[in-house]
């Protein structure tokens, strides 16, 4: 009777609600972005307001916050950190150097294409978003968790040999990931 | 002004050989030296001088010429003149002369030359990396290397941005729009 | 023997740190031993793209050295080159271009203070001066379109007039900033446990600031008065009438103060520049960039910013493109070398207070 | 038969209330902090959001057993806590578990809670985690001091180790935070460290820690330090007002006595920095050992 698929269908409902109006950014400002998460986060933008607050550290935060360009560099670290994070997880990519590089286009160090190495559920465009555009961002990411298709990180397991070989073409064999084991 | 940088010039040039200076409008006076003598003329002007502030040091890779120009700007509050300390090191063979010891921030400024042009310091105690991570091949700021090769054939890149060199252009090309009277005010 | 000491690492990822950066900790107890900077994460290579643009499309890049403050940025290259290229200026341009920076100074000034209370737990202080700070930007963006980058600063002048009763609007805004400046007072100055916790900490004296190269307001909060502004004038600061304020104590308290009273000295700045405002032209025009060339030369010029000195130093080989770009943040030299040598000795609990004291900005450093 | 069916709903009744009325005044001290920031802030439930979306969290993580039994540690202590300390003056819909010798032994098991806490923490390997955890002894160990002496003073002064004697005298002299005044100001003082509002809350400063003992916990071990952490701020609001207000005949008293209790730490901590460890420890051994002092020397002399 519990696993029935009506019953099934409420309780996802219940669940997305709840995570739709929870939503925790972790701290992580990667890139120049991070200027506009303060304006965001007080008086007049108030993102508090929807339920989005900063948590402190990966464990306890559901949306990664790409915010802007990631050196190769960075991006180690990030990847590292995302995996750290527990499901169910969005990622939120910031600015238009995560999109196609932005004016970092034929930079030696920081990666073009964010969503060839972390499954991107939003992007933001604009260099630099205004606080409206990240709310925006938000707004949009709430309604994919509403409707149940923010499903990056369910694709990141499924496509994990991908997402690992196109980050192993970046940074060579010197540097050792640890395994991924969720 | 003129007198300080007279009285400068008689001052560098009894105590050091082969200095050539340039003078220049307002608060600037270049000298040209031999790369053993930097950690002296700097010391020089440090000590007896009062040019007691390293404002930058800097790297302009003359790849015709084959050689690496570097720049020691130094500032005295007193004077209120900035000196340019030149030399010229070759690209491939040149050693740097080490001055960590007279300003402690020269330490980062000589980790970023080694790391960036592959620039020798002699007895420079620095880790090794500093903005690069397990970087393989050409120092990245060398005029040879390459980024945007670099970048196309390390990074993926996203369809699209072939025709984005002028957006203006590209809009009309692809709805076939003129563009807009209030558009054009503001464009040069 | 047992080794006592354990490693802390701080960043890349915490809630701490003032940027994207790691400093590792050894400690022992709560006392830290030794310190190490780990930066580079946000390497972007600007001074290589700059070498790949022409001189107007590098000015775009300019601004996106450092965030917190991006219109120092754009004075400092389009000065550059000027200096090479040996353009004039137009005196309203000055007069703007100052009016600008100070309002840049202002912003980030609300950003420290929000930066500098976060990082010690009071965490009203931020929330009201980085709300505050919007209305700064909302004078940046009727000014110049954009909230944080501007490019707005350009060689040759400024890329355009004021618009219209933009004056009074900048005046009320400086009203309303100087009565909430002293509310920040009552907050942050009049608080007992934030002078508990600031003073005697983050001790930069005299000599370690002279060895280590450092500027702006930790020098004078040591008790030297040097100031870009004052000493290396440019633009129109040397009509104008400002104190650039000294404090003796050398720790996170004094160069606090040191940043009360600049802020107030930089409304001063804003009220005297639109007072003496001149009219006429404000820009004067460059050729076609797709064709501009300098002639060969180099310049060194630079800015008070917050932080302290930021200087640029630009080379030109005559030809459509800069030959070689180089900023010294002021970061720089605070954030590596003089960082490591403040942080041993001192608790844990007050690294982050340390570094947004010393004014540490990754993206200057790394470029 | 009855009266142990009577007992088990009580319990979770009280439990439950326990829960609400902790969460709520979380979310409300949310809120408030929003307006004293002039922002809107969050709606007053926020926090019920939040506890159901770390609940339905997935997790992921073993750091072996204490890892997962440290929360459960938690719980356990404020469980007791709560079910020791009579919610209302009469015992009617919330039976209590309480004895003779009650006082001593909610002295041990609010600290209890914490040190299961430390012994999960330092299973994590987290540096963090474990300064975090020293931290919180050492800070536990200013404010216990001060907290025992309020409470010795007041078991010399009515010659009674039970809670329930304690509220019985309250009703015929009337509150003890007048007959005794040095205790409820030590009392209060303490009270400040022990809900790890600013300037306390060094324990977990996210600017220094990330977030301290808690940092490699998320989903379900939060949700759980989360719950428990309410049910123990009610427990301890409640034992306040048990203490020094004469408790409360009515739950809507309760709330109203329980929150104006709440207000201190929480608006002291919205413009207050935080202390570092040692300066937090000074403070808790200046005023308020003081008082404590003075409220032994009272209860001796009355």
């Amino acid at each position: 009777m519990i696993n029935d698929k009506n019953s099934q269908k409420i309780a996802d409902f219940i669940k997305n609600w709840a995570r739709k109006h929870s939503i925790w950014v972790l701290a992580y400002g990667t890139g120049c972005g991070a200027i506009e998460i303060p304006p965001t986060m007080t008086s007049r933008y108030d993102a508090e307001r929807l339920g989005v607050r900063g948590a402190a550290t990966p464990r306890q935060a559901d949306v990664l916050l790409i915010t802007g360009y990631l050196t190769t560099k960075t991006l180690k670290r990030v990847i590292r950190v995302y995996e750290q994070m527990q499901d169910p997880k969005y990622v939120i990519g910031f600015g238009s150097c995560t999109i196609n590089g932005g004016m970092y286009y034929d930079s030696y160090n920081t990666i073009k294409v964010l969503d060839k190495y972390l499954p991107v559920d939003v992007y933001i465009n604009g260099c630099m978003p205004r606080p409206e555009a990240v709310l925006a961002g938000f707004g949009k990411l709430q309604q994919l968790i509403a409707e149940g298709k923010a499903n990056g990180a369910q694709k990141y397991k499924d496509d994990h040999e991908y997402y690992r070989g196109n980050l192993r073409k970046i940074i060579g064999n010197k540097y050792e990931m640890p395994l991924y084991n969720w | 002004m003129k007198e300080i940088k007279a009285d400068l010039i008689s001052k560098i040039k009894a105590s050091f050989d082969n200095v050539t200076e340039k003078d220049y409008d307002g608060n600037r006076l270049d000298f040209h030296v031999e790369t053993r003598i930097i950690p002296q003329i700097l010391t020089y002007l440090k000590v007896n001088l009062g040019y007691i502030h390293l404002s930058h040091i800097s790297c302009v890779d003359w790849l015709e010429d084959g050689e690496f120009e570097i720049v020691y700007i130094v500032w005295s509050p007193e004077d209120k003149l900035k000196v340019f300390i030149k030399t010229r090191i070759d690209r491939e063979t040149g050693v740097l002369p080490n001055i960590d010891m007279i300003w402690r921030q020269a330490n980062t400024y000589e980790r970023e030359l080694k790391e960036m042009f592959g620039i020798e310091v002699d007895g420079l105690v620095a880790a090794d990396e500093f903005l690069l991570e397990d970087w393989e091949g050409l120092p990245p700021m060398r005029r040879d290397f390459d980024t945007e090769a670099y970048a196309d054939e390390t990074f993926w890149h996203r369809p699209g941005r072939e025709d984005a060199m002028d957006v203006r252009e590209a809009i009309i090309e692809r709805s076939r729009e003129e563009i807009p009277d209030f558009a054009k005010k503001y464009s040069r | 023997m047992r080794e006592k000491a354990t490693t802390l690492y701080i960043g890349p990822q915490h809630p701490g740190i003032t940027g994207n950066m790691m400093v590792r900790l050894k400690i022992e107890g709560d006392t830290i031993v030794k310190a190490t900077t780990e930066v580079g994460y946000l390497h972007r290579a600007f001074e290589k793209l700059q070498e790949k643009r022409n001189w107007l499309q590098s000015f775009t890049l300019m601004c996106r050295f450092c965030v917190p403050e991006t219109d120092p940025m754009e004075e400092l290259y389009a000065r550059a080159v000027e200096t090479i290229e040996g353009r004039e200026v137009p005196e309203r341009a000055k007069y703007i271009r100052v009016m600008v920076l100070e309002l840049a100074r202002l912003a980030s000034f609300m950003l420290w203070y929000g930066g500098q209370n976060g990082s010690l737990g009071l965490y009203t202080m931020g929330q009201w001066s980085v709300g505050d700070r919007n209305y700064i930007l909302d004078l940046f963006e009727e000014l110049t379109g954009g909230r944080v980058y501007h490019m707005y600063i350009w060689p040759g002048g400024v890329r355009r007039d004021l618009p219209k009763g933009f004056e009074q609007k900048v005046l009320k805004t400086m009203d309303y900033l100087e009565k909430r400046l002293d509310d920040y007072d009552d907050l942050m100055f009049d608080n007992a446990i934030f002078k508990k916790r600031t003073k005697g900490v983050g001790i930069v004296d005299k000599e370690t600031a002279i060895e280590h190269g450092v500027v702006g307001p930790v020098l004078r909060g040591c008790g030297i008065r040097s100031d870009i502004r004052i000493d290396d004038p440019y633009e129109v600061y040397d009509k104008l009438d400002f104190i650039v304020p000294t404090q003796e104590g050398a720790d996170i308290w004094a160069r606090a103060l040191v940043r009360r009273q600049e802020a107030r000295q930089s409304i001063r700045i804003i009220r005297q520049v639109i007072d003496m405002m001149p009219g006429g032209p404000v820009y004067n025009k460059i050729p076609n960039p797709q064709k501009w060339t300098l002639p060969k030369g180099d310049a060194y010029v630079r800015v008070e910013s917050v932080r302290g000195e930021v200087g640029l130093y630009a080379a030109s080989d005559g030809g459509l493109n800069p030959r070689r770009i180089h900023v010294r943040g002021a970061a720089y030299v605070h954030a590596i070398t003089l960082l490591e040598d403040v942080l041993v000795g001192e608790n844990i609990a007050d690294v982050s207070a340390i570094m947004n004291s010393l004014g540490t900005c990754p993206p200057e450093i790394e470029r | 038969m009855e009266s142990v069916g009577y007992y088990i709903l009580g319990v979770i009744v009280t439990i439950i209330v326990a829960f609400m009325v902790g969460m709520t005044y979380m979310g409300l001290s949310r809120k408030i902090t929003a307006r004293v920031q002039n922002r809107k802030g969050p709606p007053f439930y926020q926090n019920f959001i939040d506890a159901f979306k770390l609940a339905s969290k997935e997790t992921a993580i073993h750091h072996g057993f204490m890892h997962h039994a440290g929360p459960a540690f938690l719980m356990v202590a404020s469980i007791m806590s709560v079910l020791i300390i009579p919610v209302l003056n009469d015992g009617k819909w919330f039976p209590n578990l309480n004895f003779d010798g009650d006082l001593i032994f909610l002295l041990y098991i609010m600290v209890f809670g914490p040190l299961g806490m430390a012994l999960g923490a330092g299973q994590t390997g987290n540096p963090n985690s474990a300064i975090g955890v020293t931290r919180g002894l050492s800070q536990m160990v200013g404010f216990e001091i001060p907290w025992v002496m309020a409470l010795v003073a007041l078991m010399m002064q009515y010659q009674t180790t039970s809670l329930v004697d304690l509220m019985a005298v309250q009703q015929t002299t009337g509150w003890l935070m007048f007959s005794s005044p040095f205790a409820f100001l030590a009392a209060v003082l303490a009270m400040l460290g022990m809900f790890r509002y600013s300037p306390f809350d060094i324990v977990g400063a996210p600017t220094e820690l990330a977030s301290g003992p808690v940092s490699e916990n998320g989903g379900k071990y939060l949700f759980t330090m989360m719950s428990s952490g309410s049910i123990f701020a009610f427990a301890k609001l409640t034992l306040y007002v048990d203490l020094f207000m004469g408790g409360a005949d009515n739950l809507i008293e309760l709330l109203i006595k329980t929150f104006t209790i709440y207000l201190i730490p929480m608006l002291y901590g919205m413009v207050s920095p935080r202390y570092r460890t040692e300066q937090a420890i000074r403070y808790f051994w200046g005023w308020p050992l003081f008082f404590g002092f003075l409220a032994l020397v009272h209860a001796m002399v009355f």
